[in-house]
């Protein structure tokens, strides 16, 4: 059968001559592959120190968005959990009270929104469906955790910084200090 | 013997050469480690360990110290003292080899000489038979008393792998001494050094190809791994070991590895020798640092070779291993031997 | 150091030898004290091969007095490999055979 | 040179190796070739052999192959020597022996291939010791072959194993040789415990250190040997039998080699017979008295082959005769030409009962001259031969035995020349019976007459010649020759007595002797030519044609007694007395051993505790300090 | 007491406790690592002895090839000391008493026997048991025994695979 790439091999099965039994030909030339790769440059990327640059469309890790004056945008429409391919979004919803304006922009907020980030594919669907510009798509990775429940985000892992009560902290998340 | 006499200043003497001696064994062994990941990682064109201190180079420190507080554990069912005393021997055995290596010519300190050679005894090469057979046993006792199945077939292995490779070792050597005539290591590098003769490797290029084989089994080094196939049998004859026990197994390793490159550089090329060079017409100190650093660079070499080797090559099946040192390796030494034999025969009359 | 002493030595190790063949059921460990009298006649040899040394040598002799005292120890040391590779062959046969290396197990020479 | 020794009896051992291991693999024509090729070539080694003794005059020097047996006060060496003696023997055995393996080869055709590998074997071996036998520079080798031609006679005369009555032929044979054989054998230690030494080289010089008694019993022994071995009384009975054997092999073994092995022997020892008055007398009475016995026994014989081993018998009577009265030359010389014409009547009588198809009996033949022609001249020929006509071979030795004879004792030469004219009568009647008048077998047999293959009659024809001309080697001074074999063997029969009878009465009795024979020959054909006796034999031709009833005779007062003594012995003394004591013997070891078991468990450990024990014990018991003080002195 | 007495006494003690620890021991692999331990008294006493070819094959043909096997062996068959077998005590009374008998008589001996008064057996000196020495001896005078050693060790090789071969 012809195969797809055309860089299939048939194997060969002659039995070995002298020179191939004595083995010593194929160790050299190994030896000298080996040997040659010594010298050429590692391709390693020494993670913490240097990352790769992302491309602009990278897709990392969930925010959910302030307004400037430092109050939540998420009105829990629950737009983004319908659009979620993954289904790994859930939200509970709760209505502004008296005093929380500076906390809440809308007159409802999410009580709770949880990402389960074992779920999430990282498509952006949510961050397309969101009519607040609540939920962005970020440019980190995931890390690693023991548990799975450390893999559901909740508001705290999500929410970035205030930026005016922790204005440092958003700098810093956002690398522009 | 040399050792009972009463000259305490040569008894101290000797024990700093030995002490000297051991240390930078440890010390190159553990840089072997070391060096040992860092020529894998640029043979498969990675970094290596690079996180310890500069390049890494504190690695095997921490390698150490890790073993060393990692939790003892001795299994219910082993041999308690045997379990002991197997990484012990397997120690020993490798440092003891050290002992007849002449590591370089006199030094001259205040007007008394000293030979940079724990003993040179005139059954040197003998004595390294005798050590080199001795290895055995670190494997055989670690892994018999472990009580555990895998570890035992390993040891059984391990065993009889270096049994069989000894043979062929010291029929390449025999062929070796028929032409130095002297199990004297000391003699046999002053032959090297001396006006008119070149290194042995030159009058036994198979003899050496022989026993750089035969060492590569004898350390348990890929592709001779058998013992230790981690694919096969675990971790090989010291899997129930932990902590600084395997760290012994694991050091006992590398030092042999240092000792049999020392003893493939000190039999067949040269020793101290530097070539090229008249060290007669040199300090005598400064001509023998640069004899060690010529038998240490030499000895790297065969160190850095072993572990290109290990990255290279794939482990042997265990028949095919048998089958090499027994139907290979033996004959080529035999037949190494004859001709070596006819040769000098024929030189002589 | 006298030569009773050497002697004295091996004949100990020679019955220590003795006693264990005579005690002991299992077979490898019987034939490791014959090994164990082997090596105390070695030991007396080699004894013997340098008792000589010293009258040679007051008398200005050859000093390779004894040496085939020595030579003998080498054969013997080349016969009891060869016995020991053969008799351990027969051991393992006879584990092979009867699961057992006790030699009391072996008595089909009674009757 | 020397080396050409071995070679002689190597090539008949080579053949029966060869055709002995080989015998199953290896086609009759291959077999037969083999072992004729062997004694050829053992003929041919023989020849040059011969001519260097004649040439120098003394025998062949040989190295000892080996030390044979070497004890504390003697040693015998496994040595060969080849003198005038031997050599001569060795021409016998090898030449005659070659023609009949060539006659054997097609004699045997019928035979299935293994047996003819076996018979060929046999036969070479036989050569092989007969050469043993005559060549042996001792009384032991010797003995060596003297036992080996006894074994494979008796193996020949058992070839055809399948017939009882051939085995106990072959057994007969082989006893009465081993009786025989131990008067030879007691000679031998006699001469050894007295003289240290068995070489002839060695013997015969110091002859002069034994006592007259030492001689007589040394030589009575060794002819109760030759008794056995040459057929004569009373030991003779067993060559007749022996004729169940193939034809060739009578030949060969009961006519022209083995037989005279015993002539050879007291010829070898002569030195000895000399002086022995008793041993001369003894063997020439029995010489002349088994020759006049067996002659009167062929008379009335109607086997063909029997005719010819009685005659046999006969003349090797007449060579003990010879030998008795010290005409050892004689004897020797009598022994060649009977090789010669007793082994082609042998040989004649082969090929005439190969064409009658295994029948034996004369009373059926007849006529046969027609059909046979070369077969009845060769017979005609040696029965001349043996008659004593002259010039033929038999005339020449016969007549020197007989003066030799007349010169000792004329008793002797009257019953000597009785003997020789009862020899022309008998050949004669056989010859007539057989060959002449009418053919009276089956009308089958008549139909499938033919003579014999060439392979056989060459043979014949060849020893017809020797039969004719072998005299001439002997020829007497009184007839104008110069006894060329006389003066041959003379340095080795030193002690042959020189008779000295006046030409005119050697002349009277060679003409009387002749004379005697030629008118038996007349009456013997006129007799029996056309008519022969076909029924049995009544009255005393009866009695002579049972052989003097001495087969019964030996069977009444030896075999009888000793069976019925072997009865009394089996049932009485071997039952209660041995048996009960081996019996006694083996049932107090069994008891003691059941007890003794006891001790030994199987347990190596119990054995190993004992055998320290024992060395504890002792040391107890050979605590000697003086004696230890020794045994380190020795060590260091 | 010096250096060398010192040494020897050790090295004798050592000899004796290995030989006694094989005995005693239960376990099989014990037994052979106390024999191994008697070996290497027995080289040290060699090299005493000035006997350092003798020493050096001691060591490589018991303690490396001879108890390796051993070692092998009861790997091989997972002898215990729990399967040990063991004899009856008055076997074993009886053992020990008549090897303390032997024992006594040749101590006895060696101390009453006059000629080996005197004699000594020379430490150090000597070069008898130099390989040089041995090698020249072995090879001249005692080549056909040396010949016929290599014999019966192929021979030796050949009856242990025959024997050991499974069928």
């Amino acid at each position: 059968m012809q195969s797809l790439t055309n860089r299939a091999k048939p194997v060969d099965r002659r039995p070995m001559n002298f020179m191939e039994r004595m083995y010593l030909p194929a160790v050299l030339k190994g030896m000298s592959i080996t040997f040659s790769h010594m010298f050429k440059k590692a391709p390693t990327v020494r993670y913490p120190d240097e990352t790769r640059p992302f491309s602009p469309v990278f897709r990392g890790l969930h925010v959910l968005n302030r307004d400037e004056e430092g109050r939540e945008r998420c009105t829990a429409c629950g737009l983004c959990a319908v659009a979620c391919p993954a289904e790994a979004i859930t939200m509970e919803a709760a209505e502004r009270k008296q005093g929380e304006e500076n906390l809440y922009r809308e007159e409802k907020y999410a009580a709770k929104y949880e990402i389960n980030m074992l779920r999430c594919i990282f498509c952006g669907l949510c961050e397309e469906a969101c009519p607040k510009d609540a939920i962005y798509l970020s440019e980190t990775f995931a890390p690693s955790n023991f548990a799975r429940k450390g893999f559901i985000y909740g508001k705290k892992d999500l929410l970035i910084p205030d930026p005016k009560t922790e204005a440092a902290d958003l700098a810093k998340a956002k690398g522009t200090n | 013997m040399t050792l009972l006499a009463f000259d305490w200043l040569y008894l101290v003497e000797k024990l700093v050469l030995i002490a000297v001696i051991i240390s930078a064994s440890l010390l190159i062994a553990m840089y072997a480690t070391y060096f040992e990941r860092k020529v894998a990682a640029w043979m498969q064109d990675r970094i290596g360990p690079d996180r310890a201190g500069p390049f890494g180079i504190l690695q095997p420190l921490a390698d150490g110290g890790k073993l060393f507080f990692k939790e003892e554990i001795i299994p219910n069912a082993a041999n308690k003292w045997l379990f002991i005393l197997g990484p012990c021997m397997a120690m020993l055995t490798a440092m003891m080899t050290s002992a007849v290596i002449p590591w370089g010519s006199k030094i001259d300190l205040g007007g008394r000489e000293i030979a940079l050679q724990i003993a040179d005894v005139n059954i040197g090469m003998l004595y390294i038979f005798g050590v080199v057979s001795f290895g055995v046993y670190g494997i055989m006792i670690g892994g018999w008393s472990s009580n555990n199945k895998f570890s035992l077939m390993a040891a059984l292995r391990g065993a009889s792998q270096v049994i069989s490779y000894e043979l062929a070792m010291g029929l390449s050597l025999i062929a070796l001494l028929m032409l130095t005539g002297s199990l004297s290591l000391k003699t046999i590098v002053e032959q090297q050094m001396s006006h008119g003769n070149l290194w042995n490797i030159a009058y036994q290029p198979l003899g050496f190809f022989i026993f750089f084989v035969c060492a590569l089994a004898e350390c348990n080094r890929a592709p001779f791994d058998l013992p230790e196939a981690e694919s096969e049998l675990n971790m090989g004859y010291h899997q129930e070991y932990s902590s600084m026990k395997l760290g012994f197994y694991l050091f006992a390793e590398y030092i042999n590895m240092f000792i049999s490159s020392a003893i493939m550089a000190t039999l067949f090329f040269g020793g101290y020798d530097v070539p090229f060079l008249d060290e007669s017409t040199l300090n005598p100190n400064i001509a023998a640092l640069i004899g060690i650093a010529a038998l240490l660079a030499k000895t790297f070499f065969f160190i850095f070779v072993f572990m290109w080797i290990r990255w290279t090559l794939p482990r042997f099946r265990y028949d095919q291993l048998m089958d090499i040192g027994w139907k290979k390796l033996i004959p080529l030494a035999l037949v190494n031997m004859v001709i070596t034999a006819v040769v000098v025969l024929l030189r002589q009359g | 150091m006298p030569i009773q002493y050497y002697i004295a030595l091996a004949s100990a190790l020679f019955c220590i030898g003795v006693v264990g063949v005579l005690t002991r059921r299992n077979a490898i460990i019987v034939f490791m004290c014959i090994e164990l009298m082997l090596n105390a006649v070695n030991l007396l040899l080699v004894a013997f091969s340098k008792m000589h040394y010293a009258k040679a040598a007051a008398a200005g002799a050859v000093t390779t007095a004894g040496t085939e005292g020595q030579l003998f120890v080498f054969f013997i040391m080349v016969v009891a490999a060869a016995e020991v590779s053969v008799g351990l062959a027969i051991i393992v046969m006879m584990y092979r055979n009867v699961h057992s290396v006790d030699v009391n197990f072996l008595n089909r020479l009674k009757n | 040179m020397n080396k050409l020794v071995y070679l002689v009896p190597l090539f008949p051992l080579a053949g029966f190796l060869i055709n002995g291991l080989l015998r199953k693999s290896l086609s009759k024509g291959i077999i037969g070739f083999i072992g004729s090729a062997a004694i050829l070539a053992s003929f041919v080694v023989s020849l040059v052999l011969f001519f260097q003794v004649k040439g120098s005059g003394a025998a062949i020097p040989v190295e000892p192959l080996f030390t044979f047996i070497n004890a504390d006060t003697f040693k015998i060496d496994f040595a060969f020597q080849v003198d005038q003696l031997s050599s001569l023997f060795l021409l016998i055995i090898t030449g005659v022996g070659f023609l009949i393996h060539v006659y054997s080869a097609a004699y045997m055709h019928e035979e299935p291939e293994q047996h003819v590998g076996r018979y060929f074997a046999y036969l070479n071996l036989f050569v092989f010791s007969m050469l043993l036998l005559v060549m042996g520079a001792n009384y032991v080798i010797m003995f060596i072959g003297w036992e080996g031609v006894g074994l494979c006679s008796y193996l020949l005369i058992g070839y055809w194993f399948k017939n009882n009555d051939y085995n106990y032929a072959a057994k007969k044979a082989f006893i009465m040789n081993r009786i025989g054989d131990l008067g030879f054998l007691l000679a031998v230690f006699w001469l050894l415990s007295k003289l240290g030494t068995v070489s002839f080289n060695e013997v015969f010089p110091q002859v002069s250190r034994l006592t007259p008694t030492d001689i007589t019993g040394i030589t009575v022994l060794l002819f109760v040997g030759a008794m056995g071995k040459s057929a004569q009384i009373p030991l003779y009975t067993w060559l007749p039998d022996a004729m169940a054997g193939p034809t060739p092999v009578s030949a060969l073994i009961h006519a022209a080699t083995m037989v005279t092995a015993g002539i050879y022997m007291v010829a070898r020892s002569n030195a000895l017979y000399s002086l022995s008055e008793v041993a001369q007398h003894l063997v020439a009475i029995v010489g002349i008295a088994t020759a006049l016995l067996s002659a009167t026994i062929a008379i009335k014989q109607n086997d063909i082959k029997k005719v010819l081993a009685y005659s046999t018998v006969s003349q090797l009577g007449y060579m003990f005769l010879g030998l008795g009265v010290g005409a050892y030359t004689g004897a020797v010389f009598h022994v060649m030409t009977h090789a010669f014409f007793k082994a082609l009547l042998f040989l004649g009588a082969g090929s005439v009962i190969h064409a009658m198809h295994h029948e034996q009996d004369i009373r059926n033949m007849g006529g046969l001259k027609k059909h046979l022609p070369a077969t009845h001249w060769t017979f005609l020929l040696a029965c001349i031969a043996i008659s004593g006509i002259p010039p033929f071979s038999g005339f020449f030795s016969k007549d020197e035995i007989l003066a030799a004879a007349y010169a000792h004792s004329p008793v002797y030469w009257v019953l000597g020349v009785i003997g020789a004219a009862m020899t022309a009568f008998y050949m004669f009647r056989l010859y007539a019976t057989t060959f002449l008048g009418q053919f009276r077998g089956t009308h089958e047999q008549e139909h499938h007459l033919h003579e014999s293959p060439k392979a056989m009659t060459i043979p014949l024809i060849i020893l017809a010649v020797l039969s004719v001309i072998g005299g001439m080697v002997g020829v007497p001074e009184v007839l104008g020759g110069h006894h060329e074999l006389h003066a041959f063997l003379a340095p080795v029969l030193t002690t042959e007595t020189h008779h000295e009878i006046s030409h005119s009465t050697e002349y009277a009795l060679m003409g009387i002797s002749v004379a005697v024979a030629a008118v038996a020959i007349f009456i013997a054909v006129s007799k029996y030519s056309k008519k022969p006796e076909l029924g049995e034999p009544a009255g005393f031709g009866k009695v002579l044609a049972d052989k003097w009833y001495i087969d019964e005779l030996y069977n009444n007062i030896i075999v009888k007694p000793l069976g019925a003594l072997a009865g009394v012995l089996k049932n009485v003394v071997e039952k209660s007395g041995i048996d009960g004591a081996v019996n006694g013997v083996g049932r107090f070891v069994k008891y003691s051993a059941r007890q003794l078991r006891l001790l030994q468990s199987g347990q190596v450990g119990g054995y190993i505790l004992f055998m320290v024990l024992s060395i504890v014990v002792l040391f107890l018991l050979f605590w000697n300090q003086a004696m230890i003080t020794q045994f380190l002195n020795k060590i260091f | 007491m010096g250096t060398t007495q010192i040494l020897f006494w050790f090295l004798t003690a050592l000899a004796l406790l290995g030989a006694i620890m094989v005995l005693v021991s239960k376990n099989p692999v014990h037994s052979v690592l106390w024999l191994i331990v008697v070996f290497f008294a027995i080289s040290g006493h060699y090299i005493l002895l000035n006997a350092q070819f003798l020493a050096i094959v001691n060591l490589i043909v018991y303690a490396g090839a001879i108890m390796v096997l051993f070692l092998f062996v009861i790997m091989l068959m997972n002898l215990n000391a729990e399967t040990e077998p063991q004899k009856s005590i008055w076997m074993k009374f009886f053992g020990v008493a008549t090897g303390g008998l032997l024992l006594s008589f040749f101590i006895s001996f060696i101390v009453s026997s006059i000629d080996l008064k005197n004699k000594t057996a020379q430490l150090k000196e000597g070069d008898v048991g130099l390989i040089k020495n041995l090698g020249k001896v072995l090879f001249s005078d005692y080549v056909i025994p040396f010949e016929i050693a290599s014999i019966l060790f192929l021979s030796a090789m050949v009856g242990a695979v025959v024997i050991g071969k499974k069928d």
